[in-house]
Parts: C-alpha cells; structure tokens; sequence
C-alpha cells in the first residue's frame, strides 16, 4: 500500500483511532486527553493539507478495502471530497480547543463526550471521502450513532428526550436511504460514485425505477439536510452542549445530508440524467420551502440557540437549492456554501456557547447590552450575522451571488425572489439581535457568573479565540474569494470537472 | 460394496471431548472450573482445525464406524457447517469464560442452592449437542441429537432453580418434546417411502410425492417449534429470561440457531426438489411476522433480559425469510449467506447482550428497565458492550447485522419481494426503538450512585469482546461469504458433489 | 389390509391423538401423558413399515430406530416428571414446605 | 408399598398456561382430525421404497460381529446413535439432580417387612441372572443392553422396597456407574482410531467382543440411570 493509497484511510484514523483511544483514559488524566485530542487534530490537519495540495495537482488517493462480494470499501478524495475533509479538519480543532475548556467544568464524562466527538468526526470524514454510495451509507449511519451520545450529554430529561426525537428522525431516514441504495444496487449493480454521475449510461432504461429510487435517496438525506417538513429533530437538538450543537449545525449532522444530496445529484444521477427525469425541479421547490419557512420559524424565537437552529435549517437548504438548479454557477454557490455556512454558523453557535457560559444568558430577550461586556464575542457575532444575511463582503454574499446569477442563466427567475425573501427575512431576524446587543441598556447585572474571565480578557482564551477565528475566517472567504485555495476557487474546480468542462 | 472412507477425525472428537469432558468433570468434582475451561479450549482448538481442514482442503466427509450410508451415519463438514461450528466455537468459549466468573465459588451461594457444579457437565453435553447437531447428515441421528440439545438445554435453565424458572423449563421441554416427536414422525415417513436415512441417498431420491410433502411438514414443524418461529415462540421469553444469563447467552445464540441450521440443510439439500414456492411463503410470512411481533413485544418488556429475549424471537423471524428468498431465487447464494451471517452476527452480539443483562443483575440485583438510571455512570464496560451489540442487532454498519441486513434485503429486492423487504427495514426501526428504550434511561445521570456490587471483570470483559466480534464480522465479509462456499457454490448442489 | 397397514393407521392415530392431547389439555401431568401416547403412536408406525416391505424378515433399522427412541422418550419423561414435582414443591403453599420438613 | 407417594396437595398439580386460551381445545381437534387424515393418506399411498436397507444390512451382517441385525444395528452399523442416546440418559440422571440440588428433602425409607425382604433375596439374583443372560443373547437374538439395563434397574428398585436400603444420594461410585457407558463408548470410538481410520470403526475380527465390552458398560449405566432417576422423582 503506497502513501497516496494510505492518505485517506490515514486522515480518518486519526480520529477514529484517537477517539477511541480516548474513551480508555480515566476521567480526571485531564492534560493526557487533551494532549492526544489536540495532537490527532493537528495531526489530521497537517495531513489535509497534504491532501489538498495532491488533489489540487491531480494525485489519485483511493484505499481500497473488500467489504462484500462485488463491493468495496472504498475511500476516494475527490475535488469535492477534499472541500468537506478541510473544512471538517479545521472545525474539529478549533472546536476542539473550545469544547476542551467548555467542559472544564463539566462534573464527569469528559472521556466519554470527547471519545463520541471524536467518533462523529471521523464520520464526517468518512462521508466526505467515501468513493460509493455504500461507504458513504456506513459512515452516514455511524454518524447518526455516534452523534446520539453528544446530543443526550447532559443527562436530563429535556435531553434524553431530544436523543430520541432525533433518534426517530435520522434512523427513520436512514432506513429509506438504506432501502433506496440495496434498491438502486440490485438495479444498476456498484454505485461507485463517478464525476459527471455514474448512471449516464443508464440513460433511457429504469426510468420510474431511477425516479423513486431518487427520491426515497433524497428523503434519506434530507432528514439530516433538515428539509421541511424533515426538519423537526433540529431546533430540538439544540439542548445539546454549545460545542456540540457548533459542530452538528455547521460540518457534522446537517452538511452529511446536504453533501449526500449533492453526491447524488452530480456523482450518481449526473447532471443530464436528472435533468432528463426531470428530478430537480420538486427539489428545488421543497428547498425553496425550506428557506423561506425556517427563516419564519427563526423569527419567532426568543431563544438564541433555538433561532439559530431555525436559521441552519433555512441556510442549508441554499446547498439544496444550488445544487439543483441546472447550470454550474448556482451549483459552485451551492457548493461553496457547504464552507460558507459552515463557517458563520459555528461562529454564532461559540458567541451562543460563550454568553450562555459567561452570563447564563439564553434568550435573546436578555441580551441587552451585552456587547460592552463581551465586545469581541459580539463582534464575532456580528460579523456572523451579517454572513448570514448576505451583506458584502462576508463569504454569506458570495454564495447567494452565484446561486443567484446561476438562477438567471439557468431560466428559473423564481428563485431571485426566494434569495430576496429570505434575505428580508434573514435581517428581520438578525439585525433586531444586533441591535440589542450593541444600543440596548442592560437591564440586569452582566457580571461574570463563572469566573471563566481571566485578567483583561473577557472570557477564557480557549473559547474566545475559536470564535474570533472562525469569524475572521467568515470574513476571508468572503473578502479574498479569487485567493487560490479559497473555498470559491475551488468550488469553481469541482463545478469544472463535474460538468465535464 | 461397503466403502470404507476417511474422514477428519476432529468431526467425531469434537463430539466425543466434551461428552467426556463432562463425564471426567462429573467424577472429578473439584476444581470444575478449571476442566471446563481447559476441555472449552481444547473443543474449541479441534473446531478451529475443523474449519483450517475445510478451508484448505475442501468439504469433509466421515462414515462413522467405517460404513458408509445408507447402511451407517454419515457426518459431513462443508463451509456452512464449518462456520456453524465456528461461531457456535466462539460463542461457548466466551460462555465458559463468563459462566467460570457467573458461578464462581465467592458468587452469592444462595442463588443457585449448590446447583453451581452442575453447570458444566450440563454445559458440556450441550455443546456436545450443537456440534453433533451441525455435523449430521442423517435424519435419524439429528432427532438424537436434537433431543440431546433440548434436555441439556432445560436442564441449564432450571439451573437457577426459581419457581418461574421451573414452570419456564417444564413449558420448554413440553415444546421440545412435541417437536421431537413431529419430527420423528416425520422421519418415519421419509424412511417409510424412501428406505433411507441419509441426507445425500434422500435428496437423489425425494421427488414431489405425498408422503415427502408429509415428511417435510411434519420435520419443518418439530424445527420450527424448537426455533421459537412465531406463533410456536410462547415457550422462549420465559425460559430464556429466567435462565441464569450464561444460559441464555447459550440457548439465545446457539440453541434456536441450531434447529434453524438443520430445516435450512433439509429445505435445500434433501427436499430440495419437494419444496414448492408456496410452500416456503410459510415460514417466510411467518418469520416477517415474527419481527414485526416479537420487536413490539420487546418494546413493552419490563426487564432488560425480558427485552433481550423478545429481540430474539425477532432475529429468529429474520433467518426464516431465507426460505422464500432463498427458494424464489435459485440460482442466487445471496438469501442464505445473508441468513448465516445473521447467525453469527446475532449469536455474537446476542450472547454479549445476555451477559450485560446478566452483570446488570448481579450489579444491582434487579433489572427493571425503567430504573437503570445511571447504569452507563457506573458500568461503562458493560454499557458500551451493550451499545455494540444493539449496533449489530439494529443492523447498522459497520456491523456483522449489517452485513447480513444488506444480503437479506437485495435478495428481497432481486425477487422483489417489496413485502419482505419492508418488513427487513420496518424491523430494524423497531429494533432501535427498544434497544434505546434502555439507553434512553441509562444514560440518565444520576448523583446518587444505588447499591451497587462488583462483578468479576471477565464477566464484563467477555461481553465486551463479544459484541466486539460481532462488529468485526461486518469487516470480514468477503472472506467470510467465500468459506463458506467452501469449493462449492450452493448447499443444494454442495450435498451433491460432496462424495468421497 | 394387511396387519402392518392396519397396525400403521393405529400409530398415526394415536399419534394425532397424542399431539391433541399435548397442545389442548390443561395440566403439565396430562400432557406428558398425552406426550407418551403420540410416542407410542410413531413407535407403532415404525414397527408397521418394518414389516411393510413384505420380506420375510423384518426390516431391523426401524427397530433399531424405536429402540433408541424409547430409550429417548422415557429420559425426557423422567426428566420432566421430576421437573413437574420441583415445580409443585415450589409453588406449593408455605404451609406444605412446613409438614415437609419435619 | 407403591402408595408411599402421599395423596397430599392433590388439587396443586401445577397448571400448563394452555388452560388460558378459549378456543384452544376445539382448534387443537381440528388440527389433530387433520393431522390425522392427512398423515393416513399420505400413508396409504406409500411407495415400495427404493432404497433396500434390509438386504444391505443382512449382506453386511456376517462383517458386523454379531448375528442379531437389530444388535448390528444398534451398536455397529448406526452405533453413533446409541452413543448419543446413552449420553441423553446421563444427561437426563444429572439434570434431574440439578434441578432437585435445593430441595433438600430425603428420600424417606421404606420400613423392611421380613416377608417382601426374604422374597427378594430369591427374586434379586434370578433378575441379575436374567438380566446377564439378555445381554448375551443379544448378540444373536431380540435382547440387548436396553432391556438388561431396564431388568437390573428394576431389581434396584424392587430391593429398594423390599429390603429397606436407601441409596446414598450422590457417591463417586454411582457417578462412575453412571457414566461407564458413555466413556466405554467414547473410548472404544476414539481406540479405534489405532486401527482403522474412523470413528467407532471396529477392526472386525474384534467386533464381537468391543460390542460385549460395549453393551455390558452401557448395562450397568443404563440400569443406575433408571433406578437414580426413579430415587429422584419419589424425593420430589
């Protein structure tokens, strides 16, 4: 087995291994555990790197393991792939770092919930690097497995009962997705997933088949993709510790699903071949739904992390909705989205994390003010906020610009007034936060309820630095798009070799 | 002419060692442990060179005493039988492992009233039985085994001598008793028409004949009964919740797998040509009601081992769907690889979740699902076993169910048989639903930590290790499909061209 | 009809019977007993067809075949009447362990 | 003498969970009228086999050591069947005593009657001289181990009564007697392996007299069974 073989089986095990390590160490060998969760991260990034630079220059990493007779266990890193992998990679560490001292406090388990985290990381790293659908089904239901855990954490009823709300949505999915791909795989054999769809040649053969197949495929996918009316797991998942719901809303849970509906648009289906079913266009209704109805349920949130989930609901759908509509401009802005949001999203759940931990504040209705108190967490908010509404020149811009234009020249002008709405509506739920936070009096007493602040700092380094990282990261993406490597410039390469240009 | 053939010699040894591995524990009485583990290692190390044999050498055939059938008792070993031993090999070394710490001496003495050295004499005789079982190729000789299986089998569950356990035992032995005898009868009709006993002899003979159809019936009803098939399965909740938990590991994993080894050879090796499509539509509709039932059962069980209990009685329907896919589909060894992997994959994570039951009630002395309330706090080992085997008992990837889960269902789709296949994925939703019915409590944190007692750490480490397998069997897959095709690609045409 | 044809229905008459007897009555005690018949009843049968193939000397696999099954048949009744008394022992009222252990 | 077993409890005979269902006995008839007549038709219509079992067994019957075809049978041609069935016997006597390890309650004597006692010390070695003769003509007559095992075990039981002798509950040498059957046969069949290349192959010059060795252990644990297990079920 040759390095470029090994690269991908490496990058997975690297938390998979380091996560499982971790469940051995006993409970108060704190400085071990974070020495081995912080090496296996960075050990993990230095080696996407490695990938990103060899995918950029054409290498070939594939491992290749037997699972079943005529199917492989087979890791691939494609241009899209690597999109997912390096996003994940960066997220886990500086999630990682936030989660380390957000839970320093936390009575036990540490063990266990890094264990878990670590586990439903490598999931996602094994999602984005899966080279066929079954892969890709593995890790998708090792996902939903090892994310149950994080989500029940704390152990109180409220939680125990979102575990199982969430439960019954993505194992119910799951099921549908696995019936769909032992479907699809009795009709069509191997489902290796092929740039410009693998299914081309099945143009004009099984077409009622291929139709439900895709959507039971899609319905699979869109219970993590949080698609209306598929969404109800989300907004209640929010119970969870802060670091938690940062990864969930922003690379795990929900991006595995919008990235398997990308994977089986462009990679199973193909471009043409969905389009000649005339597959995309109910898609790109609910995904339409989608944006407009979670922006109107964030709306009536007092909640902050509850707003928040409302809003992932809504802005992972943009990755739905690029990716089908026809035509390679909407589907880099779908595309790119997948790093965009992900970015402004764990920013504004560590601003949530980091009030919550510091003030004990939880509502919105509360939060009077108290940008003088956590100036640069609510800065990071700011910066977040305004991504997620759009405004030029966070990276939230770029992608609604390219599904935009993409809309246009694809025919579909509805769609510029669905970007419209939900950008209203966007501001109508973000910009009265900001404006709290920064022109309001506060009502209440903003001391320090945790002692987290050290010296002149306002909050513990571990969680501030996170979150101004990630939101300066936001701001980057949005300002350097043309930069080689930026997320834009290589959406712009997967578009290219998915539509065969 | 008598022919007078060779075969491994391990086919008979690992019957003969343990029958007088029990007899030597029997007369020795001290230190029973210790010669129950040494003769489960040595049974286990003759059903390793077992299968080593059949890989590198092919199917293995053996005419005891030296006369061959029709005249003498055939045993036969190709990969299906290599794998039923090797799992059932699995599977009991962990039992003895578990079962030296369950009725270890310092073990509070009160619950088993003496009873402690029993256990493996007991234990011996039933292993004996599976591997007696499993290796038969003669009608006749497996309605002795299967009764040899079904005493020692009783007589493990009233091991922990309770009033329920007893009334559980007697219903049992009822069942079984009545199943013997279906399929004894049921034997008699076919030496009746045929004048023979052996497997190979019978499949060249047995055409679509009355008295086939009977025979047929009559034996598939005695198995059926003996693997708890709904609506026959009322006798296995109760015994196997009342069993001590080494016991029920055994009776859940191996028991009911074996009477369901033994109709899969009748089905599509002897009465290969009798069998209709209509006619394997019944256990087929019977099993995938069996999921669908047993699962809600399961879901309204009170105690963990009553839980883990019911789960059989759905795994068990499971197996059963292979008739219809397996004989609607003939050319295709996707339904009966899928059905032998459950065996194992269920035997595994099974076993592991009877032991977990069983540490959960010696650790707390109950286990009522409603009060396990910080069980993940106190007993992570055994938790996290647990979780594995629900993993593969769903029938989520990575796992050994998964695996079986996936051949299953594109058999069923291939057919298609949209009924089947629904009720394959409608039973893995329910199996999440109850097997998070106890996570949904356990992971419950609790502060004050109840009584509580320390059990040895094999007893969690044995089940560990064994849902653990049960998780490697779904990386294995490939290898494993292959062995047990052994030379030959189909068990009907493997009776076939197994001569000597 | 020959003698082996009349001595075979008998069998599986009394097999069915047995088999009735077994899954219909109401006590443990009966349907062992129920149990014994219907084994009678299939030693019965294989006696008849040893005798069926109409050569002068009876076929002895059957016989061999009761043998072991009354050998069989008569372990498991034991085994199950000694289980029924254990079952009535503990199930029976305090007062009867009382005149018992005295 | 027989009516030792008190008549006490007699309403308490535990009740089989069938009682519960209604319509339980009418479907059980139908079942069985069906089972019945399905199984007498398929009787009836039964082919001549075609097979010949019985003149393979007379053509091999000179080669098997005994002149007895059901004895040939039993302990040479299918003898792995009996070794199973004499391992069913003793797993029976053990289960039977595990099941009863807690009850705790003795086996209560019987009160010696001079008359019954006299009478059986006639009777006693008459069986043992029948029982032994049986287990010799089997080798060329209906006879065998079974019906010699069943003989002894009931003079066992007879003595029991009449003379007042209580078996010790557990002894080595009963566990001895007991499993002599299934060790002799496990040993012969693995002895064999010195010889010929199968199990319980007998090199045939020898047949004859490892099937007597054979047949006279499984006498012994055969008639120790029967009497244990009687013991057993008048302690319960």
């Amino acid at each position: 087995m040759t390095f470029d073989n090994a690269l991908p089986l490496l990058i997975l095990l690297t938390s998979l291994a380091g996560g499982s390590i971790i469940f051995l160490i006993p409970e108060h060998r704190r400085g071990t555990r974070t020495a081995l969760n912080m090496a296996a991260a960075l050990t993990k990034l230095f080696l996407t790197a490695i990938l990103v630079w060899g995918v950029q220059h054409d290498h070939v990493y594939e491992t290749r393991l037997q699972f079943l007779p005529g199917i492989d266990l087979l890791l691939d890193a494609d241009a899209l792939s690597v999109l997912l992998v390096s996003l994940s990679s960066v997220l886990w560490l500086v999630t990682t770092v936030y989660a380390i001292a957000y839970l320093e406090h936390a009575p036990q388990s540490r063990s266990r919930f890094f264990g878990f985290f670590s586990l439903c990381v490598s999931s996602t790293i094994g999602i984005a690097l899966a080279g066929n659908l079954v892969t890709f089904l593995l890790f998708y239901e090792m996902l939903t497995l090892s994310t149950y855990p994080l989500v029940v954490h704390r152990g109180t009823e409220e939680s125990m009962r979102a575990g199982k709300i969430y439960l019954a949505y993505t194992m119910g999915g799951g099921s549908l997705f696995l019936f769909a791909v032992v479907w699809l795989s009795v009709v069509v054999g191997p489902l290796e997933f092929t740039e410009g769809g693998m299914l081309g040649r099945f143009a004009g053969q099984h077409a009622s088949e291929l139709r439900v197949i895709f959507f039971m495929l899609v319905a699979g996918l869109g219970v993590k993709a949080a698609l209306v009316p598929l969404h109800g797991w989300l907004p209640r998942a929010m119970v969870a510790p802060a670091p938690v719901s940062a990864l969930l809303h922003a690379v795990a849970v929900v991006k595995a699903g919008a990235f398997g509906i990308v994977r089986v648009i462009y990679d199973i289906y193909g471009v043409r071949l969905a389009s000649e079913l005339q597959l995309l266009q109910p898609l790109a209704v609910v995904a339409s739904f989608t944006i407009i109805y979670g922006s109107l349920c964030a709306i009536r949130q007092d909640n902050l992390k509850k707003r928040l989930a409302y809003s992932t609901v809504s802005q992972v759908s943009y990755i739905a909705l690029g990716a089908s509509i026809l035509g390679p401009l909407a589907a880099v802005g779908g595309v790119v989205h997948l790093v965009h949001q992900g970015l402004m999203k764990i920013t504004l759940f560590f601003c949530a994390g980091n009030l919550a931990e510091s003030l004990g504040i939880h509502e919105i209705s509360r939060m009077a003010g108290v940008g003088r108190r956590l100036p640069a967490t609510m800065a990071a908010f700011t910066l977040g906020a305004l991504g997620m509404i759009g405004a030029p020149p966070m990276a939230g811009f770029i992608s609604k610009w390219y599904i935009g234009l993409g809309a246009l020249s694809a025919g579909a002008e509805w769609v510029i007034w669905v970007l419209v709405a939900s950008t209203a509506l966007n501001a109508a739920y973000f910009l009265p936060i900001l404006h709290t936070i920064w022109f309001k009096e506060p009502a209440e007493d903003l001391s320090d309820k945790t002692g987290h602040a050290r010296g002149r700092l306002e909050i513990h380094w571990m969680l501030l630095v996170p979150t101004v990282l990630t939101a300066l990261l936001a701001l980057l993406c949005g300002l350097l798009g043309d930069a080689p490597f930026s997320p834009l410039e290589w959406s712009r390469l997967i578009v290219d070799r998915e539509f065969g240009q | 002419m008598i022919e007078r053939a060779i075969g491994a010699p391990e086919m008979a040894l690992v019957v003969a060692v343990p029958l007088l591995a029990a007899c030597a524990i029997l007369l020795v009485r001290r230190r029973t442990a210790v010669l129950g583990m040494v003769a489960s290692l040595a049974i286990a190390a003759l059903a390793g060179c077992l299968i080593w044999r059949i890989a590198q050498e092919g199917p293995q055939r053996m005419n005891l005493g030296g006369w061959s059938a029709p005249l003498g008792i055939t045993l036969y070993a190709d990969g299906l039988s290599g794998w039923m031993l090797g799992t059932t090999a699995l599977i009991a070394l962990f039992v003895s492992v578990y079962g030296s710490g369950y009725f270890h001496r310092n073990q509070p003495a009160t619950q088993f009233g003496g009873t402690a050295n029993f256990f493996w004499p007991l234990w011996m005789f039933l292993w004996a039985a599976l591997n007696a079982l499993i290796l038969s190729a003669d009608v006749f000789n497996i309605y002795v085994a299967l009764e040899l299986l079904g005493l020692s089998s009783v007589a493990l569950v009233t091991l922990s001598q309770a009033a329920p356990a007893v009334s559980a035992a007697v219903r049992y032995l009822l069942v079984s008793l009545i199943g013997s005898l279906s399929y004894l009868m049921g034997t008699a009709f076919l030496y009746a028409g045929a004048g023979t006993l052996g497997f190979k002899e019978l499949a060249s003979i047995l055409h679509p004949e009355s008295f086939s159809f009977a025979a047929l019936a009559l034996m598939s009803t005695g198995l059926c009964m003996k693997s708890a098939l709904f609506p026959l399965h009322f006798w296995l909740p109760p015994a196997h919740e009342n069993a001590p938990a080494p016991v029920s590991a055994a009776l859940s994993a191996l028991v009911v797998k074996a009477s369901f080894f033994v109709m899969l050879r009748l089905w599509f090796s002897v009465f290969d040509r009798v069998v209709t499509e209509e006619a394997a539509m019944v256990p087929g509709i019977l099993g995938a009601a069996a999921v669908i039932a047993g699962s809600v059962q399961a879901l309204s069980a009170q105690r963990l081992k009553q839980l883990v209990a019911y789960s059989t009685v759905a795994q068990v329907g499971y197996l059963f769907m292979v008739f219809p896919l397996g004989v609607l589909n003939p050319s295709s060894w996707t339904a009966v690889g899928g059905a032998l992997y459950l065996v194992s994959a269920h035997a595994c994570a099974k076993a592991a979740a009877f032991m977990v039951a069983g540490n959960v009630l010696r650790a707390y002395g109950h286990d009522r699902i409603e009060d396990l309330r910080g069980v993940v706090q106190q007993m992570p080992v055994s938790m996290f076993a647990f979780a594995v085997a629900g993993v593969s008992l769903i029938g989520l990837p990575p796992s050994g169910g998964f695996i079986a889960k996936w051949l299953l269902l594109t058999a069923a789709l291939e057919g298609p048989e949209w009924g089947f296949a629904a009720v394959i994925v409608a039973g893995g939703l329910l199996a999440t639903a109850y097997i998070f019915r106890v996570f949904s409590r356990s992971f419950r944190n609790v502060t004050d930590l109840g009584d509580f007692k320390k059990i040895p750490a094999r007893m969690e480490w044995s089940a560990l290790t064994l849902s653990l397998c049960s998780m490697l069997l779904g990386l294995t897959a490939t290898h494993v499909l292959e062995f047990m095709q052994a030379g030959t690609p189909l068990i009907r045409v493997a009776m076939m061209e197994a001569g000597p | 009809m020959e003698p082996s044809d009349l001595y075979g229905s008998v069998g599986i008459a009394l097999f069915a019977l047995g088999i009735y007897g077994a899954t219909a009555l109401g006590q443990f005690m009966r349907q062992v007993l129920a149990l014994n018949v219907a084994g009678t009843g299939v030693f019965m049968f294989l006696i008849a067809i040893a005798h069926r193939a109409g050569t002068p000397v009876p076929d002895p696999v059957p016989h061999a075949m009761v043998l072991t099954g009354i050998v069989v048949a008569v372990s498991a009744t034991a085994f199950i009447l000694v289980l029924i008394g254990r079952l009535r022992d503990l199930s029976g009222s305090s007062s009867a362990q009382d005149d018992r252990d005295d | 003498m027989l009516t030792e077993i008190k008549p006490k409890r007699a309403p308490s005979l535990p009740e089989s969970p069938a009682a519960g269902f209604p319509f339980l006995r009418p479907a059980a008839a139908v079942s069985a009228l069906l089972l019945f007549g399905v199984l007498w038709e398929a009787f009836r219509v039964l082919p001549t086999p075609r097979a010949s079992l019985p003149n393979l067994v007379r053509e091999t019957l000179p080669l098997s050591g005994v002149a007895n075809p059901v004895t040939a049978v039993i302990l040479n041609f299918r003898s792995y069947d009996t070794l199973i069935e004499i391992a069913v016997l003793l797993l029976t006597v053990i289960g039977a005593r595990a099941a009863t390890a807690s009850a705790g309650a003795r086996l209560s004597r019987s009160v010696p009657e001079p008359f019954l006692a006299a009478f059986f010390r006639l009777l006693g070695p008459l069986i043992i001289v029948i029982a032994g003769y049986l287990l010799w003509i089997g080798k060329h007559a209906p006879g065998g181990a079974f019906q010699a095992g069943s003989l002894l075990g009931s003079a066992a039981i007879l003595g029991m009564f009449c003379t007042g002798w209580a078996p010790p509950a557990e002894s080595g040498c009963q566990a001895a007697v007991l499993c002599l059957g299934t060790i002799l046969f496990c040993a012969v069949g693995m002895g064999t392996y010195l010889a010929e290349p199968n199990f319980l192959h007998y090199p045939i010059p020898w047949a004859g007299t490892l099937i007597l060795v054979i047949e006279t252990g499984c006498t012994l644990s055969i008639a120790a069974a029967l009497f244990v297990l009687f013991t057993i079920c008048r302690r319960t």
